[in-house]
């Protein structure tokens, strides 16, 4: 990802701006999804839903991933093993405790 | 091909998120959310490491993602009352991981490539490390307040032109930033970036240190949403779309979790986050003169056993007590003799959104006895005894009518409404606003006071002993 | 937009794929977002909305606008113009319309 | 630059439209979503027309819009009931332009830049021409069925291997198709273009033929769908994100509509699409022996002045007969003689969803009296009289039990329930499902033969005549 990026970025200046803008554009798209989706999690749900946020958000585990395992000087990808390192943290510890919490919520017989 | 692949992978990763999000919105599917977004992040891992054009150094990988896995799950097993903590410590992870690429990335392309550090990608490397270097130092206040660690203020610390100071922080960083922009690749760059990291570091500490031990659940959601913040940055560094959605998603549900609180407390984001809310405890004492009227567990036993419908109002205490246990056996004595019980859930009982649900749901509780406070207070009227199981602002007429009261405009759940009150708590002190109650000087109120978990369970042994005669 | 793609295309096969990606993505991001947003819409204006999504719809007037505006030649210009003539008729009526079926929505004393 | 603001506003106006289709969801902001709507129209069309280095021309355009606007503006004036159909004449519109642009690409690239014809790009032309012109013919068809057009059978048309014959001429477009993407630039290519442009216009109006025209609703949704996906895929050609957006929005909402009428119908997609539904007419005479009790209006105006709560439960007859301005008097002279009246909305009341609510709307009647389906059936028994008003398939009992009913399964509106009934309509025929309404023979029920518009008008001077002595 990141060297390729690199070398687009050589490449062409030409393509490179419209890219900023899709990039803006998908941006723009998420959040407005976000927001919907959000807003209509059940009141019930918020302590899980902020773990299970919390896990998504360590996506950045992809930015890890790459900066650690790409040829580049040893101290950089240390920086990258350390990020990996907690956002790996994150995403267990986050999807684990959310599924925990999940698993006890039973509904009685009626309906909600 | 190859790369024809990740994307699609990544296409299908970002779906499985926006799925899990939405899944989340009903208890009944809230489960294969949870699936929904292991599965996306499984695909997002395994796609960005097969990537042999990329990555081709495994063992640091290897080796880090299994630490992750050492103390993840430990940190998987703390118990309810701290999940507020945890929350907090790994949203400080998160914002740590995305500084740290964004430092790398800087790095790397200062020694090998200046010319990708092109204005958007330095604006974005440069708006990645801010937000992400404060949510790692915030967030670790926040935690610290939230476990009531020694060395750090429970109490919000306010020092003269605090604000000032911060804000000042901030803006030079900003200004710092913008230079770095201009000119990514000077000699003294580096430096820059350097001092720009250290900035971050200290306004992290600085946000959090005025604001009371309450008030962190909101800050927590708002650092939630920097976190992901950070992680739409690198997204748009590393022109990774599939980051950009997870973090535009994450950032959406923190700043919009925050504002749902904002709401329920009827405070403003800038009162919560320069308001030093939790200073006033001073207030509380005045009010200590009025009387109680305390009852004995006997005494209550014997009301509740007469009553036809009870409604529990729980609270922080209940959580910090670990009642919930008690709670439900209690709920169980009540239901054998066919009293209705119901549990009145305030939007912002305990210390985050949702927290008695959780607790009571631990407790095998179902949650459709679990009533939401609009539903609720038209039957209070109709209600025999509430029992204010450690909660204490949510259920203080003052918000109604007193200008002057903190919580003035908060909407509350009209435990003054029902025949009789019981109250449990362990003292006269105040709630998390730190104002007096006048609810339990009421008429109608009778005080239990001790430990939720001890009187409740004492409660209990009344019951079932009465029903053993 | 219509020769610039072209020349885009030109350049570099190296960021087309990238491109064809960010596109999809933005359609399965906006088709999200029109799920959730329209299951939303009140029964009591689904006529409105289909008279409002015909006009929204109508945005293919910004292609024919390229057509029939670049220098193309003239049969094809032709072509862009009628589209561009049916588009608009399109927009016009549709928000005309709209407008004036919500004009007539009047609600009572109480809420709904 | 230009290009960057270009793109800035195509942003703004995607936003734009997400918003008008949000602020749709309630009748308060519903205009405001018609503003924001017409904003980011004219923000895309001015976005586009103002790039100098692409757009040259200006006369054709400035004639064309033009055009577009005489018209326009007629057929935005066209009578209530005339709607279903103007929408569909817009589809027919919308899929040409697709279909039009789709066509000058393909034949500009093709003499003057092959390279272009990728095939990714060949391949969204080709879905753009093919949904772009099966909607308009398929649309075409849909409006004359419903404007009831002389040489457009009304009736759905059968023939022998039809489905066949639709299917296979989509397969053969389609093959045709990969044969181009494979090929764009052969000396046949053109020819092959234009095989498949009459292909699918041919296939739009096999596709409408075989459905009756009360099924056009759903199949106009449809339609619509098909056109947004038409302008995803011009997206696709032109990389136009903000067309990508807009189509898709389009696109889910024409999906949704047509799912929600499905279900309201408790129907299936392919029922509806190959199911020459409404064939089943003959079926109608059987019931045509048993009796109905006839009333007159001075009867009808009686019972009515004697009623404490009234329900109207409008139909397709109602539109038909124009009478919604009649109905308000009605509704007017009731409530001046302190009736409760209630308006009972079927979800496919009529032949569009909503189709109820705009009529009544136009006569004034408050939306807070238009009562839902599920929200008004637990109230029916306390109804005294339920005036089922040109409607006929929504309040048909046979759905309930009657498994070998067309409609069986389709939840309906409880007018049997009420104390009783007067059923007003001009006929003995049956509704567009072709069946006969036990409804009408009930005990309870008393039927006022005539066109809507005059019984109601009959109504209002009876109980005006009344209030006059
Ligand atoms: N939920 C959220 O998301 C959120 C977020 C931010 C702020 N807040 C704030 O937190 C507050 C929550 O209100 P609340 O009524 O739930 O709690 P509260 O107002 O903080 O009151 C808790 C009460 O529980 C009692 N208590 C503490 N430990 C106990 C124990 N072991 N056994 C029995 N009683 C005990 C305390 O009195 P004693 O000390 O005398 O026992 C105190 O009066 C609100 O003001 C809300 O604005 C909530
Ligand atoms: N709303 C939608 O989106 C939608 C979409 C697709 C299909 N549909 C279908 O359309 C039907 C709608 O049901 P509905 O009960 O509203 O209508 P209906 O079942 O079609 O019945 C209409 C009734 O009105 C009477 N009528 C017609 N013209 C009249 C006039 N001028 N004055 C008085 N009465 C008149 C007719 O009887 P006479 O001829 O004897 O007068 C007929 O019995 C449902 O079957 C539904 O599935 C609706």
């Amino acid at each position: 990802m990141l060297s390729s990026a690199a070398e687009a970025a050589h490449q062409t200046g030409g393509s490179a701006p419209l890219d900023y803008w899709s990039m803006l554009f998908v941006f723009m798209l998420a959040t407005f999804i976000g927001v919907g989706v959000i807003r209509r999690v059940s009141r019930l749900l918020h302590t899980p839903l902020m773990s299970l946020t919390n896990a998504i958000s360590a996506i950045a585990v992809v930015g890890s991933i790459i900066v650690t395992g790409s040829d580049h000087p040893r101290p950089i990808r240390i920086l990258g093993a350390i990020a990996l390192f907690a956002s790996m943290t994150n995403i267990v510890s986050g999807f684990l405790i959310t599924d925990r919490m999940l698993k006890m919520f039973k509904g009685g017989g009626a309906k909600r | 091909m190859i790369n024809a692949l990740t994307q699609l992978s990544y296409v299908v990763a970002t779906a499985l998120f926006v799925l899990a999000l939405h899944w989340l919105n009903d208890p009944k599917t809230a489960r294969r959310g949870v699936y929904a977004g292991v599965a996306a992040m499984l695909i997002a891992v395994l796609a960005t490491w097969a990537q042999p054009a990329i990555i081709v150094h495994h063992g640091l990988i290897v080796v880090a993602i299994a630490l992750g896995f050492l103390v993840g799950w430990p940190l998987s097993r703390v118990p309810l009352t701290a999940v507020p903590q945890r929350t907090a410590l790994s949203h400080s992870f998160g914002g740590l991981a995305a500084g740290l690429v964004g430092t790398a990335e800087y790095f790397l392309w200062l020694g090998e490539a200046h010319a990708n550090l092109t204005p958007f990608r330095m604006t974005a490397i440069i708006a990645e490390i801010i937000l992400g270097y404060l949510t790692f130092t915030g967030s670790l206040m926040a935690a610290g307040k939230l476990q009531e660690v020694k060395w750090i203020p429970q109490r919000p610390v306010t020092f003269p032109l605090q604000n000032f100071v911060t804000i000042g922080l901030l803006l030079t960083a900003v200004v710092l930033g913008v230079s770095l922009v201009l000119h990514p690749a000077e000699a003294w760059s580096a430096n820059v970036f350097m001092a720009i990291t250290g900035l971050a570091l200290i306004f992290g500490v600085l946000l959090v240190l005025p604001i009371g031990g309450a008030d962190m659940p909101t800050v927590i959601s708002i650092l939630n949403s920097y976190a992901g913040l950070s992680a739409v940055a690198m997204g748009f560094v590393l022109d990774n779309k599939l980051l950009i959605t997870a973090g535009a998603l994450d950032g959406s549900s923190g700043l919009i979790l925050s504002i749902i609180m904002c709401k329920a407390m009827n405070r403003s984001f800038v009162n919560v986050l320069f308001g030093a809310f939790g200073k006033v405890e001073a207030r509380a004492a005045e009010g200590g003169q009025k009387v109680y009227k305390s009852e004995t567990v006997e005494g209550a036993g014997q009301l509740l056993e007469q009553a036809g419908l009870v409604v529990i109002v729980p609270g922080y205490g209940m959580a910090v007590a670990q009642a919930q246990h008690k709670v439900r056996e209690l709920y169980d004595q009540l239901k054998k003799r066919g009293v209705t019980v119901r549990f009145a859930i305030h939007p912002v009982a305990g210390r985050m959104p949702g927290h008695m649900n959780v607790l009571l749901a631990e407790a095998d509780i179902p949650y459709t006895d679990l009533v939401e406070m609009d539903e609720i207070n038209p039957d209070m009227p109709q209600c025999d005894i509430a029992i204010v199981l450690g909660a204490n602002d949510v259920v203080n007429p003052a918000a109604r009518y007193d200008k002057s009261s903190p919580i003035y405009g908060m909407p509350i759940i009209d435990a003054d409404k029902a025949r009789t009150v019981l109250a449990v708590k362990r003292s006269k002190n105040p709630g998390f606003a730190g104002i007096d109650n006048e609810l339990y000087y009421a008429e109608k109120t009778w005080m239990l006071f001790g430990d939720a978990k001890a009187v409740v369970g004492d409660l209990v042994k009344q019951l079932s002993g009465g029903t053993g005669l």
